[in-house]
Formats: C-alpha cells, structure tokens, sequence
C-alpha cells in the first residue's frame, strides 16, 4: 500500500475528490496547509503600508491506495487539480508499511 | 403663553432630534446584518459599502434630495421641479407670531430636524440595496448608485406621496414608509440582482439550491435587535409632533404596534420554519423580525396591537415563503432584503385597509405599483447603463478570492478563517 | 393652562417612551452577553432563544400578564384576579379636566407607554433565565416556560409589590426591580439549572472545575455596555415622571446612581479578581458591572453617588464571590447570571435601609423570600412538569455537537471553528 | 407660569440625560473599535482597560475631577483650587423664584444632570488614550494614569476652557472639546506612545513599515457606529438648554452638522485611500468618520451643513494622511487614535474661524498650545514616574504570546484562533 | 523507528492520550482534519435550502514510536479510539529514517 | 528524495524558512498543529477556576528534499529552530518513493 499526499490549489478541492471517487478511492482525510513555493504571495496594503502575504492558502490530500492502482491515482488526480498556472503543487508518494481500520481491526487491504 | 409655544416647539424637535438619531443608528443595524450574513472573505467589503453608503446618503440628499422630495411647490403631482439644498431654519419671531391654529399648519419643529430625521430615511432605503447585491458587486458602480437613488430615485417617489404629489392626492396611504421606503430599497435591489445574477455555485444545474451560510451569526442578531431599536424612531418619529395628549397617545400607539408586529413575526417566522424545516433556523426569525417591522410601517398607529401583532405575523409568514420563493426563482439574495422589504412592504401597504377607514384597496394597489414600476424602471436604466460602462459584477476570480481583497485589500477576520472556504 | 397640561402629558409620555426604548435595547444586551460566553458551537441556538423569549413575552403580557399585574380592582392582595389585554388609552379631554391636584392621582401619561416600559421589564427578567440554563437546555421547553413565565409567574408576583398588593402594603420597598425583575428572573433560573444538571464536563469527579471559557468576550462586553446603556432606562424611567423640578431632580440623580454604582462594581470585582486569581479575568469585571447596576436598582433615588458607589462595589465583590461559591455547589451558570441578579438582587433589596429611613430590613426580607420562595415553587413545578412531558436536556452527543446544530440547524461561525473542540 | 418653568427645567434636564446617555454609550463605541483593530490575542485585554477606565474616570470624576474642573469660585485662570466632590442639587423653591431674565444666568437644568454629561466626557478622553497604546502596555499602570488624567490632567485644563478660567477669557473657542476632549486625550496618547516605542515588528530596520492588520473588522465598524451615534449626544448636549426655539433650532443645526461632517469624513477619506492605495481601505473610512467628527466638534453649531461636510473632509483627508505620517516618524498607534482625535482635534480648533466670526485664530492657537503643552507635560511625567516606579511595557515573550493571557489570563477568542500568528 | 498516523474521531482524544500515556509514548503531534470515506456526511438546512456537509471533522495523530513497541501501541490506541460506529478511522504505518530532536540534537531512538 | 517533517515552535517559522531559502530548498509546506511532550502545558483560570492547557501550539513543516542535501537542511534547520527551551521539536525523515509537479507532470527530482 502507498500513501498519496497532494498539496493542491483549496478550490480544486472538489473537483479532486469526485475525480478520485469514479476510482475505487473509499477515502481521503484533507488538511489545511499553507504553502511556499515558485508561486509568490501577493502584495497587500493595510493602512497605507505594504506587505507580502508569503505563504499561500493549500490543502493537504492524504488517500492511502493499494500499490496497484497508483498510477491511475496519481494521472486523474493530475487532471483534475492542474490549472496550468503556477502553484498547482506537488504530489508525494512513500510506502505504508502497515494499514489498520480502527472500528473492525481489519489490516492492510481489507482496510482501505 | 409664549412660553408655552416654545416649549412645544422644543419638544417637538428634540423628540424628532432623537426619533431620528435612533433611525440613524439603522444604519449600524442594516451593517451588522449584512455582515453577519455573508461569506467571512466579503464582509470588509460589505462594511466599506454601508457606511460609504450613508455617508453618499447625507451628501446627495442634502444637495438635491431633500429639496426635490419636499419641494416649495412642485410643478406638478409627478414633478416637483429641481431644487437644491435645504431652506431656511425657523424664525424664532415668526414661530411665535402664529397662533395656535395656525401652528401645525406648519411644521413648527425646526426645520433642521426635519431634514435631520428625513435623511436618515433615504439611509435606509439605500442600505437594503447593499444587502441584496452583496458577495458579488463591484463597490464603486455601487456606490454610483447610491448617488443616484439617494439624489433622484428615492426623492421623486417620496414627492408623490410625502411632498404631496399625486399618490397623496390619490388617498394612497403610507404612514411611514413601507412603500416609500422599504418597497423603493427592496425594488431597487431587485432590479440590481436581476442584471448581476446570482453568486456563482448558489444554483446547481440539477435545480437545486447550495446553501451559502452566513458567517457570523451573532452580527446578524445584534443588527436585527439594532433594526428592531431603530424601528422606533422610524415609526415613532412619523408622527412628526408629540407635544400634546393626542399625539403623544398616538406615539405611544406606534412603539406599541411597532414592537408587537416584530415579536409577531419573530414567533410566525420560527414557527414556518420550525415546521418546513423541523429547525429553528435564527436567520429565518431575524429575517421574521423585519419582515413584521415592514408589515406594520405603512400603519402602525391605528391597528389595535392584537392586530398589529397579527400583521406582523403575517409579514413573518411571507418573509419565510418569499425568500423560498425567490430562491426558486434563481434571484439570489444573500440577507433576504428582497422579500423582507419588498414583499412584506408591499403587504404592509395592503394591510392599510384593515385598520384604516380612509384607505381604499385600489389606492393603495395604485400606490404600490407606481413606487415600484418606477423604480424598478429607473434602477434598471442606472444599472445597465453602469454595467454597460464600467461593469458591475467582480471577476469570478475575485469573486473566489473574495471581494474583501479585490476590492478593499483587507480582509475582515485575517486570524480567524482558512482561505478555503 | 391647558397647554401646560397637555405639554407635561407629552413630555411624561415622551420620557416613558424614550426609557422604554432603552429598557428594550437590553433585549440585544443579554443576547450579546450570553452569546459571547457560551461556546460557539451553541451560539446561535442562545440567540434563537433570546430573540424568541422576547417575542414571546411581548405577546403574553398584552394578552394576560399585564392586566394581571395591573389590574383595576385586585381580589385581594395576592390575588389579582383573572384579566386579559390592555385597558383603554386615556381620554385626551378627561385628562384636561384634571386638575393640578388630582393630575399625579391617575398615571397622567399615555396608558400605551405605560405598557410599553412594563413589557420590556418582563423581558428582561426572562431574559436572565435564558443565560442560566445555556448550552444544554432543549429550545422548545424553554419557549413554553418563557409562556408562564412572563404571562403568569412574573405578572403574579410583579402584583404584590407593583400593582398594589400584599408586598406593598407591608412596606416593602423595590423602587425599579432588584426583587420584582432581577431576583424573578434568577430564581427561575436556578430553578431550571437544578433539574437540569450541570453541562457534561463542567465538574470533574475529582471535585474541581472543568472551565469552559466563552467563545466570543468582545461580544460579552458589548453586551454589557448595552445592559449598562438600558440601565438608565430601567431605573431612570422608574420614576415614571419627568416633568418638574423635583421629578426631573430625581431622574438626574437615578441616573448618576446608577452609572456610579456600575462603576463601582467594575472597580470591585477586578480587584477581587486580582487578588485571587492574580489576573484581571474580564469576565469578573463584566459580572460586576451587572452586579453593581442590579444592586442598586431596587434603591436608585436616594442614595448619595458615594453610597451608590459603594452599594454597586459591594454587589461587585459579591458577584464574584458568588460564582465561585455556586461552582462550589456544581450549580453551573454558564453566564453568572443567577449570582448577578439572584445574589446582587437580593443584596439591592436589603442594601435599600441604607439609606431610605421609610424601607425596614424586615418589609425586605418578607418581600425578598415571598418574591423567591413562590418563583421558585411556581419554576420548579412548571420545569418539572415539562420534564415529565417533553424533557427538558438535550442528549449527551447533542450537547457534545453542539445545540446549533441539532436545535437550530445552523451554525453561528460556520467558517471560524474546527469542530474538535 | 409656575408650570412653565417647571416644564422648562424638566424638559432641559431630560435633554442632558438623554444626550448624555447617548456619550455614555460612546465607551462602548471606543472598545468595540479598538478590539476591532488590535490582534485576537491582545483584544480580552484592551476590552478590560476600556470597561476599567470607564469606571474609573467615573469614580475619580465623582471624587475631585467634577469640583476641580467647575469650582464655584477660581483661585485664579490657571488654578481652580482643590475641591472634592459634588454641589448640592438645585432647590426646586429657589429655581422657581428665579425671573426669566435671571433663568438662564443659572444652570437651571439638574446639577445632577450636569454632572452625569460631565462625567461622560472625562471618560471619552481617557478611552482615545487605550487605543493608541494597545497590544504592548501593562494594565495596571494604564489604570493608575486613568486616574491621574480623570482626576487631575482633564479637569484641570477643562477648567481652564470649561470652567471659566484663563483660555476663557482669552476669546478661546471650543464648543464641544476638540481640544479639551479629544486633543487632550491623544497627546496623553501621545506622551505614553513615546515613552512605550512601537509594537515589535512593526517597524522593519530596512525603514519599512510592517502592517499588523486588526483581527475584527465588524467590530470596529460596529464601533465607528457607536462613536458616531453617541456623537449626537457629544455635540448635541453641549448646547446644554433645549426649551425654547433658539435652542431647539440650535440643537437641531448642531445634529445636522454632526451627521454631515462624519459623512465627509468618510467619503474623503475613502477618496484618498483610493487613491493612493488602490483600493477602499475600510480602515481608513473609519478613522474618516472618526477625523470628520472630531474636526466639528470644536464649532458644530455656527457652520451652514455644507462647510460643515467640508470641514468633515478635510478631517478626513487630514486623518489618513497623519496616520502615515505618524508611521514614517515611528510612532505605533494601533487605532489611528492619535491621527484622528490630535491632529483633527487641532485642526477643528483651527476651523472655528472659518464660521465663527467672534473666533481668532491667535486665540485658538494659544488654545491648542495651552492644552497640548500642559497634557504632553504632565502625562509624559506620570508615565516616566509609572515607567520608573512599576514598568510601563510588557516583556517581550508576554508581547508575543499576547497580552490576553498574561494580564487577563484569558483568551478573547478561545476557540477561533490558532496561536501562531 | 515507526511513525503511527491515526485518523480518529476528535471527541476521542483525550482518551487516546490517556492511553498512550502509560505507555512509552512520550509525545505526540495532533492536527485538526476533515475525512470522507464511508460515514456519511449529515445533511443540514440554512434557509430552506438542503446541503450535505461532505468532510466529517476527524483529528489526525502522529506519534513516533520505536519498532519494537509499535503493535502494543496499535493495540492500545484502537481500543481507545472505537466506537464501533462507521467511521472510527484508520492507523498508518511508515517507516521513520531518521528522528532528531531540536533542542538537543540528540538522534534516533534517543530523540524519541 | 526524503520528506523531512519538522515540528517546531510558532514563532521560529520565520527564521527557519529564511535559514532553508539561502539552501537550495525551493518550497515547504506548513501546517497548523498541536503538540504533546515533554514541555507542560500552563495552567490558566477561567472564572476562579483553574485549568491546564495541554497542548500547545506547534507549527510542522514539510519539505521535500533531494536525498543529497539532507544533512545540509536539517543542520541548518536545527540551527534556525534551536531555543534550547523545552519543546523546541522533532525532525522526522520518511523515504519518498516519488514526487510529482501537478503543473507540468515533471517527476522525482525535476519536480522539486
Ligand atoms: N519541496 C517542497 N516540499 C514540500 N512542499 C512543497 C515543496 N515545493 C512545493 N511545495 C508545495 O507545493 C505548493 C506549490 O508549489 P509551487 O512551487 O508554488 O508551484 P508549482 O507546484 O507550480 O511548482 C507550495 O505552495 C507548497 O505547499
Ligand atoms: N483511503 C484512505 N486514505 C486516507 N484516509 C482515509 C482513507 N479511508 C478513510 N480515511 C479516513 O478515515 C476516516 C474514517 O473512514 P470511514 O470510511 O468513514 O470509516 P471507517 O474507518 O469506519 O471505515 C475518514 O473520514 C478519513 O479521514
Ligand atoms: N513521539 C513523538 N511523536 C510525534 N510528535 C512528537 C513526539 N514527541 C514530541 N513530539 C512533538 O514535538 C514537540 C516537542 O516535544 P517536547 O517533548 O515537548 O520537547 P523537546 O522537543 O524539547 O523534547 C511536541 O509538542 C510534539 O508536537
């Protein structure tokens, strides 16, 4: 099993998650990040003085997926969150040693 | 007995002095609401249009309005004929010449205070608009609006009526404005959302309604019970003098009437809701509140206050299926301002009849047209013609982002929210 | 001559009219204040009820209450007898024929701003109630117990002392409700909090105190600042006349009595608060405002500024010592209301000796444990009766989602809170 | 005749109540705009200076302030002598016996009446000190200064104008307090400023200012609202007699004059935050409301209402302007406080010449000089003492966890707010 | 060294602490989340108008332990956490490279 | 590619993002959390009475690193971090099995 972190642009949001529920994707937990990157924060006046907002408004993507259908995540999840625009973000793979359903005990597969 | 008079005109102008201080502490009620009842990235913005609106308010009425709604003689019942700035203030000598009969075919209070109390109905009106359009228009063209409903619009419709135009000849009866006040701001609105269209996602293509909830509700209690306290002042003070036992018996009659019809539609408006819904929906018994406020403001002196009570309850009931209605319709109005002033002013002017023996159904019906035939034409020319100008509705990316940003490059709550909301 | 009658009449009517007004704005100062203390997650549903008991109590006492506390002829003096709606607004032409002497015999202002000041009163006791019992209580029950109350509890008791009945013929002297209003209020409360039971979590089996900490304090403190405001109102309205030397003399002095006492309940309980907790808990010091006013209400005339400064510091120690005292008992009161009015109101009914040579300590006590003991017979009864009926606690997740959700629907900060908390 | 005067004397005392409420109210207005501008964390603590000063002007007024600010009889037009507490209250036989022409040679309105306005002034001064140093002063220090200013600074100038003494006799003119109020309440701004420096981070080493956005921006407009309504009662009641035509019209010019000036604040000073920053900073239009207020108050009387409107403008021009100004030179108010109530306060002296033909310039130069050395003088000595004797500024870690938690031990906003902003 | 990831129900916090404090767990990290998965978001009205809160507010912990501890934690963390109700959540297991603890800059297991 | 997770202290983020940027660390991500460990919590009064606050505000970073600088970012992390106070935080390294730049489908290394 993989876990699949993506830091997407906050109104993508739902157009993600539907594209991830025609896969067999049964759940994702979402955060609220802020994000630093390529993109710039935008200036801002607050009393005749200037400042930059550096860090931009992101959310956190986590889906624990099966190995098998990686791929397949990785691509829809890419087609629905890209605007071509800088800070789209980023998408991050690593390995889940060990998946465990809390309400029923059931581990690994059976637990996704 | 010179004494005497003074002291009636005294009174007289500071009771409509403070009627009109509390109309204008409206103006903190109509903000409070609007704010409390949309989206946290629009509020600044919201903030900045209603008090930037009260203060073009005071401007135009002072340079043009109060003199084309109270004209020395109007041209005719549909045109008083331009006119600018306020007259002059009483002649203490000449108030004191008049004799007692004489006395209250002037307005003997001072003149100032009349201006005072009359400008701060032309807020009022205004401050509906703000309510309706918001989350989504642009501020300037907004407030370009204000201009024009408060200097023209709002001026010439109150002539025919309260500067003795034709609808006053017409036996059309508003005591205190909920045809020219309340029906006016609320048409104005409307045909202000009509060209604008609703905010994106409100409708979705199945047909169904995406509830937007307001962002802080707390806000839009406080500024209904600020309407509610106001309310007084506008009902009140619509009797223009006190200083004698009739009309302070009449004016005791309104705080009544007026406060009995806002807890009638306080209790119908949550009842409706508690029955469709199966919750108490509190924005359902703000909006229950005004509505009952709307319903009584074309009589609030004659009703006994069961009645009174009863014609704010039905103003609750319709302000609930109204926004309902509305929604169905895809016209989209953040705070309820549409059917709250429109449709339950339009009511209150109907309920007239129940109570009033000199007011006729057809009158009041010729009335209720008139002011809103007119205005929804003339708002629709001024705001097409700014649409087509300047456009008036923000981008949709501004208006994701919110307008709070685009438009005033601060944000309302900077600790409080996550952007992505 | 006659117009000097008729300018006192409308001045009296005008003062009694504006004081109301005040008294009523305290409706949105309890609402501010209780929403500002409870958690957000039950925010709008305490909004929901205080705008709803507010409705609810101007309706039932124009349909039952106020003729029961008023009535023309009392069976006896504890017993009004049975009465409903208004009586007649006075006759302008039988009020001229008044003479000077007789003129203060009847109430010679308008009969409506008479009712109008008294219906606000009932509000307000109910609106104690509200605080009390928040986060927990279903909204239902607690609307058909805002009925009895403010239709048959209140009036009922408000009649001994006001309305003429035992309670002032035993010289029991409460000059604008420390007893009557505040002291109602609390113990109908505390009523309800006894059958209802702590919020979870409140206590801890260890015997030490969860605190819960309010979810809003600017909100709180405008909601007392609002109180304070209406205040001046309630008490300087109390005097019922304005209109000569000696009437307007002792509105002046209610007034600076009142705000001094407030003060000096401030100044109390932050100190007290600094000596105890080290800190200056802001709460405390917004309690102690409402302590000081309640402490002075029942007596606001008479004392010098000094005294009435110290009668409020007093009642400013004692709220405070109050809540924590009542924490003690596991009588949870998320607002402090029951120690602000019960405890503070009690205390203004005794602290009346001080300083007015008619008011004996004795008249006092059998007014403060009648007024008490019959509230809180009456409250428990009906609180268990609806318990019986309908129950009167949400369930336990209810509570732990909060009551917006599963009362009212909504949330009051959709966008500010993470539901975690 | 008997009867008029009586009605005279009820109907003026009333008035002053009344308008006086409506200042008192203006302490809310204070605490709700500067919580509105300063940072979640730091907003239970500000709430608790502006609720404690409150009650300690009162208390300190009550105490010295009163008798040292309007002694029966001067020492000479610098020094009013020491006196402590109030006068007796007018005897209702002697005002009787008093003959027209003598009438008004007296105050013949209540003494109690007279203090409870007073009083409610002192604390508007001391409310504009708490925004400016907001977010980095101690509490307990502020209040002792509240002390001195109430008891001693403010009354001591006050008598000096107010009182009859030498600014009095030099032709000074200031109707309301734009001086003695508002310019004396933002240099003892002033003074602790200096002596405080700015908030860490506000000011980068680069030159470059760091903007600290304020966490609630309804609140603070809710204040502006508040600040603006009370302002009626603020300019209105200065005119202190209502009762006969002259004055009723005076009253109702002043009301119309307050209402426009704030308008014009608020649409120049909108203007200029277009201009210069693009975009419609909300903030600033506040601040507008504000500068165009305090710019009237010294002559809201004599001006036609449309240089009233001017005079507002420029206010609100000057005030946007003054507040960067103030930045560039590194002095860190939080509310604008300084800008708004100083340098319009100046300002409004300056623009009496522009109506009042009995004006001098010279005059309201030597005015403003007076008030501004003397208050600069003594505050900067009672903060250097403070400074010395208990520390004026809170430590750095208490400044960057908040001082909500270490003065207050509470938190404004528990549940909104994520503790790393 | 095993980093546990547990998407658990909030009001189930304080218990999970608790268990985890008699255990070797020294420490813990918690982040407010919102889940979808399986339990269902509830419907709410506002103004007549229905919608379906999607996102379910979950609390996210994240708590480092040494492998040899790690089902004893599991064990533990899952008894505290289950209602038995849909959605009670899920337990992740990764792999932990390296721990550092600032202050120190004491490694590994020692950083713990 | 390694995923380094800091949690840190709230008002250190500055300085450790400026510390990062003169590296050749191009983005981060940052989220708002609550920490348990071995720094207490303080106690405040609410109203006479007392109580402890347990956890405490923490900020966590995630930065994606090339596997090649990782020493280089969590020295220099550490550095900018350290207060030698209590509850200065934990570095967390977990293996990343692939990373993707949503905008341009870059992979692993290009996609940082
Ligand atoms: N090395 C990184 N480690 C962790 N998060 C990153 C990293 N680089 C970028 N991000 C996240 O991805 C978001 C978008 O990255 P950015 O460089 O702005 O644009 P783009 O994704 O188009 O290259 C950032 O706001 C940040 O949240
Ligand atoms: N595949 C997944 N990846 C990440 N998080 C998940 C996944 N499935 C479920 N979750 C998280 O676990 C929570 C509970 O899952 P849910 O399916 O509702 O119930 P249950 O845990 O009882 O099966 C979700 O709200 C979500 O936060
Ligand atoms: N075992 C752990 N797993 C996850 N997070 C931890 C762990 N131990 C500590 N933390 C996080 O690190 C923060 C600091 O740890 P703490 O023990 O208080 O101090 P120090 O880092 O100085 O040892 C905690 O608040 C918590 O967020």
């Amino acid at each position: 099993m993989k876990l699949i972190t993506a830091i997407i642009k906050p109104f993508k949001l739902d157009d993600v998650r539907d594209a991830l529920s025609t896969l067999d994707v049964r759940g994702m937990t979402v955060t609220e990040v802020k994000g630093f990157g390529r993109q710039k924060g935008h200036a801002e006046m607050y009393r005749g003085a200037e400042y930059v907002v550096d860090f931009l408004p992101k959310v956190k993507l986590e889906v624990a997926v099966n190995a098998a259908i990686i791929d397949q995540v990785i691509e829809s999840l890419i087609s629905a969150a890209r605007t071509e625009k800088i800070g789209d973000g980023k998408i991050f793979v690593t390995d889940l040693e060990q998946v465990v359903r809390i309400r029923t005990g059931e581990t690994d597969e059976n637990a996704l | 007995m010179e004494n005497t008079l003074e002291l009636r005109y005294a009174l007289d102008t500071f009771y409509f002095l403070v009627m009109g201080a509390f109309v204008m502490w409206m103006a903190a009620g109509f903000a409070m609401l609007e704010a409390g009842l949309v989206r946290a990235k629009n509020t600044a913005e919201i903030l900045t249009k209603n008090i930037a609106l009260y203060a073009v308010a005071c401007i135009m009425y002072l340079l043009v309005g109060y003199q084309l709604m109270y004209p020395a003689d109007g041209v005719n019942g549909f045109w008083p004929g331009i006119g600018f700035l306020l007259g002059a203030e009483n002649d203490p000598a000449a108030v004191l010449r008049t004799s007692g009969d004489e006395w209250y075919s002037g307005s003997y209070y001072s003149a100032r205070s009349d201006f005072f109390f009359q400008v701060v109905f032309v807020a009022t009106a205004m401050s509906i608009v703000s309510g309706a359009i918001a989350e989504r228009m642009k501020l300037w063209p907004f407030l370009f609006f204000a201009v024009v409903l408060t200097g023209f619009i709002y001026p010439l419709q109150g002539y025919w009526k309260w500067g003795g135009g034709f609808l006053d000849a017409a036996g059309f009866m508003d005591f205190a404005g909920s045809g020219v006040v309340h029906l006016t701001g609320a048409t104005a609105a409307l045909a202000g959302v009509l060209l604008l269209g609703p905010r994106k996602d409100k409708y979705r293509s199945d047909g169904r309604v995406n509830p937007i909830p307001g962002a802080n509700l707390p806000l839009a209690t406080l500024g209904t019970f600020i309407l509610w306290f106001g309310w007084f002042g506008f009902n009140g003070g619509s009797q223009l003098v006190v200083s004698n036992i009739a009309d302070a018996n009449a004016v005791a009659s309104i705080f009544v009437n007026t406060n009995m019809a806002a807890a009638g539609g306080v209790a119908a408006a949550l009842s409706v809701a508690r029955l469709h819904f199966g919750k108490a929906d509190l924005t359902m018994a703000l909006n229950g509140a005004i509505g009952g406020l709307v319903s009584i403001t074309a009589e609030p002196l004659i009703p006994v206050p069961y009645l009174a009570t009863l014609i704010g309850a039905a103003g609750g009931v319709l302000v609930v299926y109204g926004i309902m209605w509305l929604d169905r319709l895809r016209i989209d109005d953040p705070v309820g301002a549409i059917s709250a002033h429109g449709i339950c002013g339009a009511w209150g002017l109907i309920a007239v009849v129940l109570s009033n023996p000199e007011a006729a159904l057809v009158s009041q019906l010729i009335g209720l047209l008139s002011i809103s035939a007119f205005v929804m034409a003339a708002s629709l020319i001024v705001w097409a013609l700014l649409r087509a100008a300047i456009g008036i509705r923000v981008s949709d990316e501004e208006e994701f982002t919110g307008v709070d940003v685009s438009e005033c490059g601060i944000e309302a709550y900077p600790e409080f929210t996550s952007a992505n909301r």
